[in-house]
């Protein structure tokens, strides 16, 4: 048993924390959200040209064949530094469904593309009535002798606003796990998309699908077959975002135990008063429960499925939605009206964890999901 | 024990519900109802019909064109008011200084100010908070220097709601340095236009201005706009606190809230079902309901103690801390509602003349910003650690 | 809108708290816990004898026609007390079932010697499976001609173990609905008692029924009819069991609070500690929820029946449970070591606290009741 | 990073399943499992076995009997143990006074009593807390004064766990008035036997007898039985605080709790379903075996950590806290689980010969007793607020 990075682990981790350090101030990640594309395209390019889009792919790919815990490493100083770029929508959800479901010829276009950061990809999974049940799929494909015919409507598709290609959920027979899933360039005739930014600083579009034709070629691995592999990289998606999250939580927690370091009231620092320290002594040890569900999720995210993976992730989750929401908000009353305000660091830690347990389930949405999957002993 | 109105109350109800019928303009309830922004106009509009009805000044005596409604009055409105969807009034002015000025002030004081403030001429905000100095307020350090006839005052303060929006400031400056905090602090009345004022907005953390900092640089002020006697402020502070407390439970505001939440709930769906329907969500919503109902009942018992002629102590600070903490439950349990809905961010859509497409539900739109900008109820208007200070030290006599 | 209460009502509550503290020390109550009994059979006399036990009936009964006010009004001193008699069971339940479905017969026969105290009943509705749903009956009553033949077991009877009377809930049609009461004495063949103290001090039996014969005489209320009567006083005892619990939490943080201040620590009381005085403030505001809660329990009991009525008193009852378990955990934290023991007074609230959760439902069954009544606005 | 045994101690944990398939015994096994009560008799017999073993000490240095297990083999051996029902160590011998004697004793000290407490020749007992020192240990009282070869004891001990059973206590004493509170305590080894000791029971809220108060008077203790220096027994005490306070966390015990609540959940009914798939309840179960589970990993990462040479800082006085709240809601489950069956509490049931009739649920009957128990987690052992002290003074640096 050991939970140490190896030294390889070490140095890529290393690797994206400087490159955060040195490129992703408070105030230029402000700049970047307000671009059109929502996040530094320039930064995105220097992931790419360093190999980092590339690892979790083959080497074949330009990857590291990396596993769960490399890409703990990449997500968790992305975290801290609040980045916005897609790698999580692009690299490791996109780059995923088409790496498992994908055949040869897709790979060979697309995949290559996504591991060098050259293309940028988005998923468009959910829809305005799902609430966060993936399978919940009400946009339909029809097939023709051209194809499919899309018809339907996305919602909250993080990073389709300018995305290369979007992979597109859709309904191909009434069976419960009768979807197929769809890969889709934006210039598509039909496709039409509201762009808007998010209350996180990043940027999103819904999709509507209007008699959309596609080719035979667009569709990615089985048709009725894409349940499965969605729900298999929605849980890669779900460690990634577990290790994103607490290094958001780690760089929250520093900064409130800083301002109760510094900030004074009644002539002493805040962090005299008992209250306030056993309040961030209760978000540290938020902290240390998210840790360990991330650890344990990186440790399962590229396993086989089984019901055991099902519920660490589902666990993982739950764990990173509740002391996201504990360490935002006793973050922000521990700060008071600074921890309120938009030109102070910690507020976009607070938005960006809230925010995140709206990606994938939330807190509520994953305790369900293991209830449903516990086992008398 | 009679936990019913009175007679009288119900006939009062009745005028208050015939008065809104007829006078609350739609549009300002449409935007209230939904959680849109509302524009200053919106707001002296409202204070104007109020105004001409004579019931603006709630708390004021009826000398002065107050109209000195009883508690369980009071209580009412606030009720009435919340169901209607009626602007939350801006109490700077009207329940703020004109209290002061009426208790503390000098004949010419309330002779300019009071009906200044009656006719919506002068739009009032706060001066106390300063950067060093939030819960801590005795140690603030903007200075006034008597001058011949006017005070010099130089200093910052902060969390002005509103600022931008008003033409006059009431101020807690440091008079005398030589004295213990509390004593060297006196209450000035500033008018906004004067040389060497600044006003700079704070942005809050959604991305809403609604505070601000104003700086003072030398600015002059005319000593007949001391109130009461110099360095005497903090008493009428104290004063005013008290008189805050009661209302920030905010009890009518998480029942409209609450019956926002429900409406919502009637029509998000989870697995194909409503999720007013579903097992978890609505026992989180009944339970937040049934922690409101308790919270209502305490404010009761307050309202007619104080209709009895006693004085709020312990138990209205604690209502203040179950009130927000109630108020901001609602505001998470509405924004878990909406689903992925909560991260997109169309700021145009908190207007209610927004004409572009709305997301899957107008109603969905300003929830994520109005739960992250709640999180200030626990934090302004003395956070909730400060009041459970004041509690301890009553109940514990420590 | 008056929250006082009446000179009459003060006069009620006066008298039963000046009895309580005259008679009823922490060292009598535990040798009164100790007897057979389990309860001060004197002090029950003298409940009666100054006409107590019949405040909620009729003045032909000797009573007050007290209502939840009046009922309130005892309740609370009773459980300021921790008083152990079967008030509650007897009194408000049982005699509540009587009084509202009885005949005259009936009435002339048990209702005057519940009201006076001289009769002692006890009601027997709950059983093995059901939880706390007294509509789960299982127990049957078969009609013959010499009346009704009794099979089945009836759980955690609370003073069914020396009561005159036991009023039995058995079903007599398969319709949800389809159960009657029957009135039992104790020596009715085929009754059998398992008789055992609880954790709160108080005693109580399972009772096992086997061909148990009753007359038709036995049959309170009509046949199929009971449900609806048995849900109405079980209301009625809510109330009442929300205003012993509120008496209870007075006391409770009464001693909380003494402890606090007297107890030191580190050279100074404990109630210096910020942490141990928010935790105090936080028990007083779940007190003031509680006795709110009963008020408004108090002035619904009586009531006609109605999903308002309904909705109140789940509300109360959850609330109660909640704020009782609070006051009870943090009490003893506060108090540290001699919280835990049996000798101090504060243990025997917290046990009586966190048992009346128990009785006619704990917070999440009413709290899931109170979802099911839910309505949108 | 690798979250699996080695094949060494996967070759361990097969080497202790067979172990205890083979001697641990079904009733002691069967008592554990049902929480039923353990007599004195079960502990010895039991402590024999693991003894022959030679797996009891296992915190000690092989030359004094002990066997040495690695951070990660106590883990396995806690996971394993819990599984299996095997009774909690008396940790008072072997874990408390051993280390310390091993560390600061002389070797007369460790001839006498190390094989004594192998053996199962002495029980010990704890003399620590005060009834005036209980979070503020420091400030204890009893007093030692040395005349000739022998300290004079006179004072009261209190929490005593187990103290009924025990013919040996080890006490922190005050040898010296004149210096700061923790520079004059001395730790002494007193046999129970001696003249002027009383012990009298405390029994705990739910009715058990489990702790004790040991009162001294003018008890004779010999100079030999001082350990270490005179005056330097805090030095010791925090010894042994930091080696208590891993394992508080009592993960093992919780998962076998949480099984035990499992199994009940599937068999008690509600609405005619069993609780196990209630909506509700199941959620409950799966929140509270959700933070087991991270708790269970942020366990082994200490555990990892100190095998790889660190100490354990302020992981574990979290660890602690969030432990026994863990602990202390899977008992707030059980209880919750059987619903009125909560109250009727009969004693006898506690013991596993009990031959009469149980009620519903023979596992039923001692779960409210051991909800109120252990309510004790949180205050003993270093209360849960004490931890938080100590934790902010480590992160806060204040």
């Amino acid at each position: 048993m050991d939970f140490r990075l190896n030294e390889e682990q070490q140095m890529l981790q290393d690797t994206v924390a400087r490159l955060v350090r040195g490129e992703y101030s408070f105030e230029k990640r402000l700049e970047f959200s307000e671009t059109e594309a929502g996040f530094s395209v320039d930064f995105w390019k220097q992931l790419g040209e360093l190999g980092l889009t590339a690892v979790p792919f083959s080497e074949e790919l330009g990857g590291f064949d990396g596993g769960g815990v490399e890409v703990q490493s990449v997500m968790t100083e992305l975290g801290r530094g609040l980045c916005l770029e897609p790698y999580l929508q692009s690299v490791i959800f996109a780059g995923g469904l088409i790496n498992q479901a994908g055949n040869d010829t897709q790979k060979d276009t697309w995949l290559a593309g996504i591991a060098s950061g050259e293309l940028q990809a988005a998923v468009a999974l959910q829809e305005p009535q799902s609430f966060y049940d993936l399978k919940d799929v009400e946009t339909r494909a029809e097939k023709n002798d051209s194809g499919y015919v899309l018809n339907g409507r996305k919602a909250v598709v993080i990073g389709g606003h300018c995305a290369d290609l979007i992979l597109v959920s859709a309904r191909t027979s009434e069976a419960a796990d009768g979807i197929s899933l769809f890969v889709l360039t934006p210039d598509t005739a039909g496709l039409e998309r509201r762009v808007y930014p998010t209350i996180d600083g990043s940027k999103g579009c819904d999709i509507t699908l209007t008699d959309v034709q596609v080719s035979a070629e667009a569709l990615v691995g089985q048709q009725d077959g894409a349940a499965e592999v969605i729900e298999y990289q929605a849980g890669r998606a779900i460690a990634a975002l577990c290790a994103e999250a607490v290094g958001a939580m780690e760089a929250a927690n520093e900064l409130t135990l800083d301002y109760l370091k510094q900030r004074k009231q009644f002539g002493v620092p805040i962090g005299r008063f008992q209250v306030l320290q056993h309040r961030m002594v209760d978000m540290m040890s938020e902290l240390e429960q998210a840790r360990s569900m991330s650890i344990l999720a990186a440790s399962v995210a590229d396993e086989e499925q089984s019901d055991e993976r099902r519920r660490i992730l589902a666990a993982a989750k739950n764990v990173i939605g509740r002391s996201g929401q504990f360490i935002s908000e006793q973050g922000i009353q521990s700060h008071g009206g600074i921890g309120m305000t938009w030109e102070y660091n910690f507020a976009h830690y607070a938005k960006r964890l809230i925010m995140i347990n709206h990606q994938l389930g939330d807190d509520d949405f994953h305790l369900e999901h293991y209830a449903s999957l516990l086992q008398a002993s | 024990m009679n936990l019913n109105y009175t007679e009288e109350e119900l006939a009062f109800r009745d005028e208050v519900r015939a008065f809104l019928d007829k006078k609350l303009p739609a549009d300002i309830a449409a935007k209230v109802k939904g959680f849109r922004r509302l524009s200053k106009e919106d707001h002296q509009r409202w204070q104007k019909i109020l105004s001409e009805q004579g019931w603006y000044a709630t708390h004021w005596p009826v000398e002065h064109g107050g109209v000195e409604w009883s508690p369980v009055q009071k209580h009412i409105w606030d009720e009435e008011s919340s169901r209607y969807g009626v602007p939350r009034s801006i109490p700077f002015g009207v329940n703020m200084v004109a209290p002061v000025i009426i208790r503390f002030g000098n004949e010419e004081q309330k002779q300019t100010y009071l009906p200044r403030i009656l006719s919506g001429e002068d739009w009032w905000c706060q001066g106390y908070s300063e950067p060093g100095a939030g819960s801590d307020l005795a140690s603030l350090k903007t200075r006034a220097v008597r001058e011949g006839d006017h005070y010099i005052v130089n200093g910052q303060k902060t969390w002005t709601t509103l600022g931008q929006h008003a033409n006059m400031i009431f101020c807690l400056v440091r008079t005398n340095t030589e004295v213990k905090a509390q004593e060297g602090i006196s209450f000035l009345l500033i008018d906004m236009d004067t040389p060497g004022i600044t006003v700079r907005p704070i942005i809050t953390l959604e991305g809403e201005h609604e505070v601000n900092e104003v700086f003072f640089e030398d600015v002059k002020v005319p000593v007949e706009n001391l109130v009461g006697e110099e360095d005497k402020g903090w008493t009428y502070a104290k004063y005013l606190l008290t008189y805050e407390r009661t209302g920030l439970a905010g009890i009518g505001l998480s029942k409209a809230a609450l019956s926002h939440l429900k409406e919502l709930a009637s029509r998000r769906l989870k697995n194909g079902r409503p999720l007013l329907e579903d097992p978890t969500f609505s026992q989180r919503i009944a339970e937040v309901e049934i922690d409101l109902t308790a919270a209502g009942i305490s404010n009761l018992r307050i309202i007619a103690s104080v209709e009895g002629g006693g004085v709020p102590g312990a138990e209205s600070s604690m209502l203040k801390v179950k009130g927000t903490e109630i108020r901001q439950a609602i505001n998470d349990l509405a924004r878990r509602a909406i689903g992925p809905y909560a991260l997109p961010f169309v700021e145009e859509e908190l207007e209610l003349d927004y004409d572009g497409e709305f997301l899957s539900d107008e109603n969905a739109a300003p929830l994520s910003a109005q739960y992250f900008n709640n999180r200030k109820l626990s934090i302004f208007g003395g956070s909730n650690e400060i009041q459970k200070n004041i509690v301890s030290k009553m109940i514990l006599g420590l």
